[in-house]
């Protein structure tokens, strides 16, 4: 009879929080949202997968060993870590503040008093720490998106980098959206949390994981979310913006065909990028190194087998652990929050500030041009988004001109997007981290 | 709450600077080293055709090949 | 002269112990069994070669950095070794107790010793800590055979389930048998040994994988090559059993062909199931959530490339490292042992008892249907082995009525006794762990 | 001794009347679920067949497929 | 303003000395070599582009924590840093020579040291420590290796594997070499940098980085790109060698076709091979256990599954990780330095003589074997470098005897030299380490 | 320094010497197995043949399947 207990004092039913059900609901959306709506589905399927699982009662998947000793609070097991972290209080919020304030020495005191009383870290916790605290994932990630990455586009017409260039004002528009919230006391984000928010808006999924696991990991759930939804609303939020912005003649536009680019050029290309990276801002140099690796392995074309692999088995694989660790982060506690609510809201105004700035420099560059040979619809591809935002250009554009096939001449800023929010990611690190 | 507003604008700033200049550099390396391409080693024009097919074919066994091909022309025949 | 007599004395011919040398032989005996009788090859094949490298003399690649130095008894690395675990002694053996019964942080003492000393982790011990002792490696692989499992037949006849459900007592009536021999002092079992062996009737790999390291990692060598030996030995196993449990009569019984199952039922049961897990068994979270994550990803029709990973590249590295960490606990002084012995013997009749009990539950429930609409043969797949217990059904249904296919019959309650064992695991890991 | 003995008796009956509760719950949830499926959400029954041929058609991109099938007649032509 | 100065000062420009950016040439220049020349491009890609990465100013990606802690030289951080290492003196650079020369404690108080003032691992060293430091990555491409090679040819004709011992003498002179250059003064290598060299002469790349990592890990950046490079230049250095120690008559022997081989004892000689490394040279066990391992995964014909991972996703994800790993070594301090230049040069008279050892022993054996029935061009094979060293073997039999095919007669030394330099590294291991 | 010159000495000299060991061993021992599969366990002749006969059959078929491929590509590309 006692075990009966047991087993029901220790049931979901029993233990379940109000939040808990709430994130269960969040994850079972996100994955409507990914499996019927096709919203980002590689991304979002195993996030709110991994969401629904980091909020299982009393499982503690999401939670590290000391998190879980909290949990069960147990008196002795609260001493030892009080004891470790060196302080009076044994109190759970108290023990659980000095942990995540503790200096390098004290968290392994705790995590040994921890393990001692028998609690382990949570599966998805071990998965977070090694996919994304190291940094791992997001960087082999860039990788495989590298070797993904036709650069002839932008190579045959490299002005378009200016687009991807200007779309990132998205991002620092929104970084000021975030501090202006907290000046007025709407909101509550410090310098490093409004710079991760503003990411969103570099539409980039692994940058923006990247950042926040650097900047702030405490929103990397909430982040990760809204830059995969909107990545995956691209279709929605970005067509009224470059109707509004555009006149029908300027979307009538024809562009010329792209010349030709030789596989020299191909090959260098991520090398010089490299060195530009190296020499005006090593802080962008593990995403945009890793990106230019991929890409210099898909192009030189004498290591095809490593080329396959970062573009298939292994990109395929640090996807899975990288959502389900993005997932872990889902957590009620971490995630209803206001923050969130504001994180949502910011992020879609980067999504749509970053599309309009791109569509007005496009403008500019073709009023420049002479009026008549850039249409200003590729301008919203500088986003990146790739290539989705790129096919939406496309779209519109045949909207108006049903012979006029934007797509490729779109694909130079939407590349262009993804070196954009990475040199903005690397600017943010250096000044903010 | 003064500071931090002055720190958002100083980022703003300094972030899209850079990136324009940075992008501004990227785009003259760029095309400065497509020029010296495209005159001192010109790509031979008829090749890439001919490279494509051979790779494709090799990669793909036999037994994936057939299934690609069976399911293409089931689709372009109904 | 002084480095021939060196290598001479460092050799393995020089050192070898009459259990290793045992111990390789039972290495080659798996490597037989594998590679000519085809028992589970993809996982006797590591385990039977990672047998025969943990069993290597002086190489010492199944042990730990402590381990190795203790081995080799240089007096200050002794010395150094007590000081770390706080015991007077320096006797190898109580030095090597200590090491088992350590707090976290002596562990971490007697560790930097062994390393200061400059002793190291043999590689099958570092495998064996990243794939087995972390709990990733058997998880993975039940994500991979969540990925590769196709729950139509179930969904079809859900009933089934209760076939899947009967087949468990093989653990539990196991666990009871091995506390029972410990009682009348044939065998020397705690209860969370008794639970581990227990868990072989589960008739699944990485389900017995993981219990085992949660809750008797010593005994794991023994667990695992008896597991994979007996689902190998199904087709001997079974029929017996079925013949003596059934009429000829019985054995006829035509089953009506299964109703065609949807796409959205497929999507919606893994979810289904893993929030029955959350609200019942928080403890089987990391098992079936694994589990049904896989299954969902192959479902859901929108993440093929993860799917396909999962299935093929992802599930295999696993099976490699799981396999040679599998193959680390055969060193002699971990697997020739009385208790050994008694959990190869208890496995099986812990196999045979969940056959009888899924056949006589198919009898039952054929009874109470009138008699005539379900053959008793699918009982036995209740134990999982998937695919070969359902395959078995299918043989000796077709022995009686050669017209009578019972295979996609049987993969339901085949696929149900794996939910079954996982269920059942999570309860064990709930109160004996 | 005795108490491992209850222990395991314990363990016995706790764990194999979870599993049914556990198995029994999941049967009349899942019957649930396809009812409810049937009901509101039928699948039009010829598609299955057209599906298969799609989703390999799908996931090469045509480009890719001409690509593929060009080389393939091509070696086995030669 | 003061950004934009901040910004400026942390920029390469600003900061990149002489060293790296030679150290960047270098990087380029492999790169050049690999995709140009074709040399070793598997390897040699990934290490030029992790070499350029490794010396990014600024970035240190290829330093650990406390590397970096130091790099920037905050006088409280260096107190830190200096307390934890126990050492009076603040001076950067004998920080830097206590933490190298740490004991594990004391490395690990460093280390929460530099984390706590914010300073991480660089992403290389990360790498670096998972794939190297820890033994795997060469194990696993030897795995690789080992499920790529057919031993037929070496099965047909036992005999050729004293060439592959013969050409192990190259690694041993060399080992004569770099301490007879240290006697006269014109070098400084201790023995086990002197052992480390010698084995760039084994021409396997894996076995190189095996022992290095083990014996002399500073000298991991130059010995890898020897090896490899050499490896590639085998068709250069090899032919004016192996034209110089034969006859014209010699050249033309024309050798009897070679005996086909059976399944089983492709089967076996795995096996045989592990367990005389088991009772003789335990040292060797982790290299050849794996090299065996996958070779009995591809010759059972039950495992077909894993064989073609651990040929195809694993071995390629472990050579892009193993490639940045080593490109991290490339570091300016590191590298440029004079023993560099002495490692080049050794390495190459290593490969020399080899090839001159397994030529003439190859004449010895068909002297006595009646002068008729050996070419001993094949003896050259005996380096390794597989394929490449039988494909020139082929080749210059083939100028001698258009009739004369020599490439599966030369297949046979080439392994056979895979197994010697793994057997010399053991012995290597045993006695210097 | 002398003494580092002759442990290099000594390192060759046992190096090779134990190099030859092992492998004139190997080659014993393998001989050896050769020797007692080939007279224990013959391998049947006439298989490899047998096996090279299926693709030959499945080229056959091939070649119906090429047609229709062509016939795709030619619809496809037109
Ligand atoms: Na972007
Ligand atoms: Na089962
Ligand atoms: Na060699």
């Amino acid at each position: 009879m006692e075990k009966l207990t047991q087993l029901f004092t220790a049931s979901g039913i029993y233990n379940i929080t109000g939040g808990q059900f709430i994130m269960i609901l969040v994850g079972l959306l996100l994955l409507f949202l990914a499996i019927r709506k096709n919203f980002e589905p590689l991304l979002l399927v195993p996030i709110g997968f991994g969401g629904i699982m980091a909020n299982i009662p009393e499982a503690g998947l999401a939670y590290s060993a000391v998190e879980n000793a909290v949990h069960f609070a147990v008196p002795d097991v609260l001493n030892a870590l009080a004891g470790a972290l060196n302080i009076a209080s044994t109190d759970p919020h108290d023990i659980i503040h000095a942990y995540h304030g503790a200096s390098a020495a004290e968290h392994t005191a705790a995590v040994y008093a921890a393990q001692d009383s028998g609690y382990n870290n949570g599966m998805l916790y071990n998965f977070y720490t090694v996919a994304i605290a190291s940094g791992a994932a997001p960087l082999l990630i860039f990788m495989g998106v590298g070797a993904m990455t036709d650069f002839g586009p932008l190579l045959a017409n490299p002005k378009t980098l200016f687009l991807g260039a200007a779309a990132q004002f998205g991002i620092f528009a929104t970084v000021l959206g975030a501090v202006g919230l907290t000046a007025v006391g709407v909101m509550d984000f410090n310098i490093q949390e409004a710079a991760a928010i503003g990411i969103i808006g570099g539409a980039d999924g692994p940058t923006a994981i990247y950042v926040t696991s650097l900047l702030a990991p405490h929103l990397l759930g909430a982040i990760a979310v809204a830059a995969y939804s909107y990545m995956a609303l691209v279709p929605l939020i970005q067509p009224p913006i470059m109707r509004a912005l555009t006149t029908e003649a300027e979307r009538k536009i024809a562009m010329h065909q792209l010349r030709h680019v030789g596989k020299i050029e191909k090959i260098l290309f991520p090398i010089l990028l490299l060195i530009l990276v190296a020499l005006l801002l090593p802080d962008a140099a593990p995403l945009l190194g890793m990106f230019c690796f991929g890409n210099l392995m898909r192009e030189c074309g004498v290591v095809d087998r490593l080329s396959d692999t970062a573009q298939n088995a292994l990109i395929n694989i640090v996807t899975i652990f990288l959502g389900l660790s993005v997932g872990s982060k889902l957590s009620a506690d971490k995630f209803l929050d206001l923050q969130t609510l504001g994180i949502l809201c910011l992020g879609i105004v980067a999504f749509g500030i970053g599309t309009a700035c791109g569509v007005i420099m496009a403008k500019i560059m073709n009023k420049m041009a002479g009026g008549n040979s850039i249409n200003p619809l590729i301008g919203s591809a500088g986003v990146s988004a790739v290539p989705m935002a790129a096919r939406v250009s496309n779209k519109i554009g045949l909207e108006s001109n049903p012979q006029n096939f934007l797509l490729m001449h779109a694909m130079g800023p939407n590349v262009a997007g993804v070196i954009g929010s990475a040199v903005a990611a690397g600017v943010m690190i250096k000044f903010v981290s | 709450m003064e500071n931090l507003l002055s720190e958002g604008l100083e980022l703003m700033v300094f972030g899209m600077g850079f990136v324009f200049v940075f992008l501004t550099l990227l785009i003259f390396t760029t095309a400065g080293m497509s020029k010296v391409v495209s005159k001192y080693f010109p790509e031979a024009p008829a090749k890439p055709k001919a490279k494509k097919a051979a790779p494709a074919a090799a990669t793909a066994s036999n037994d994936e090949l057939i299934a690609v091909m069976t399911a293409a022309v089931h689709k372009y025949r109904s």
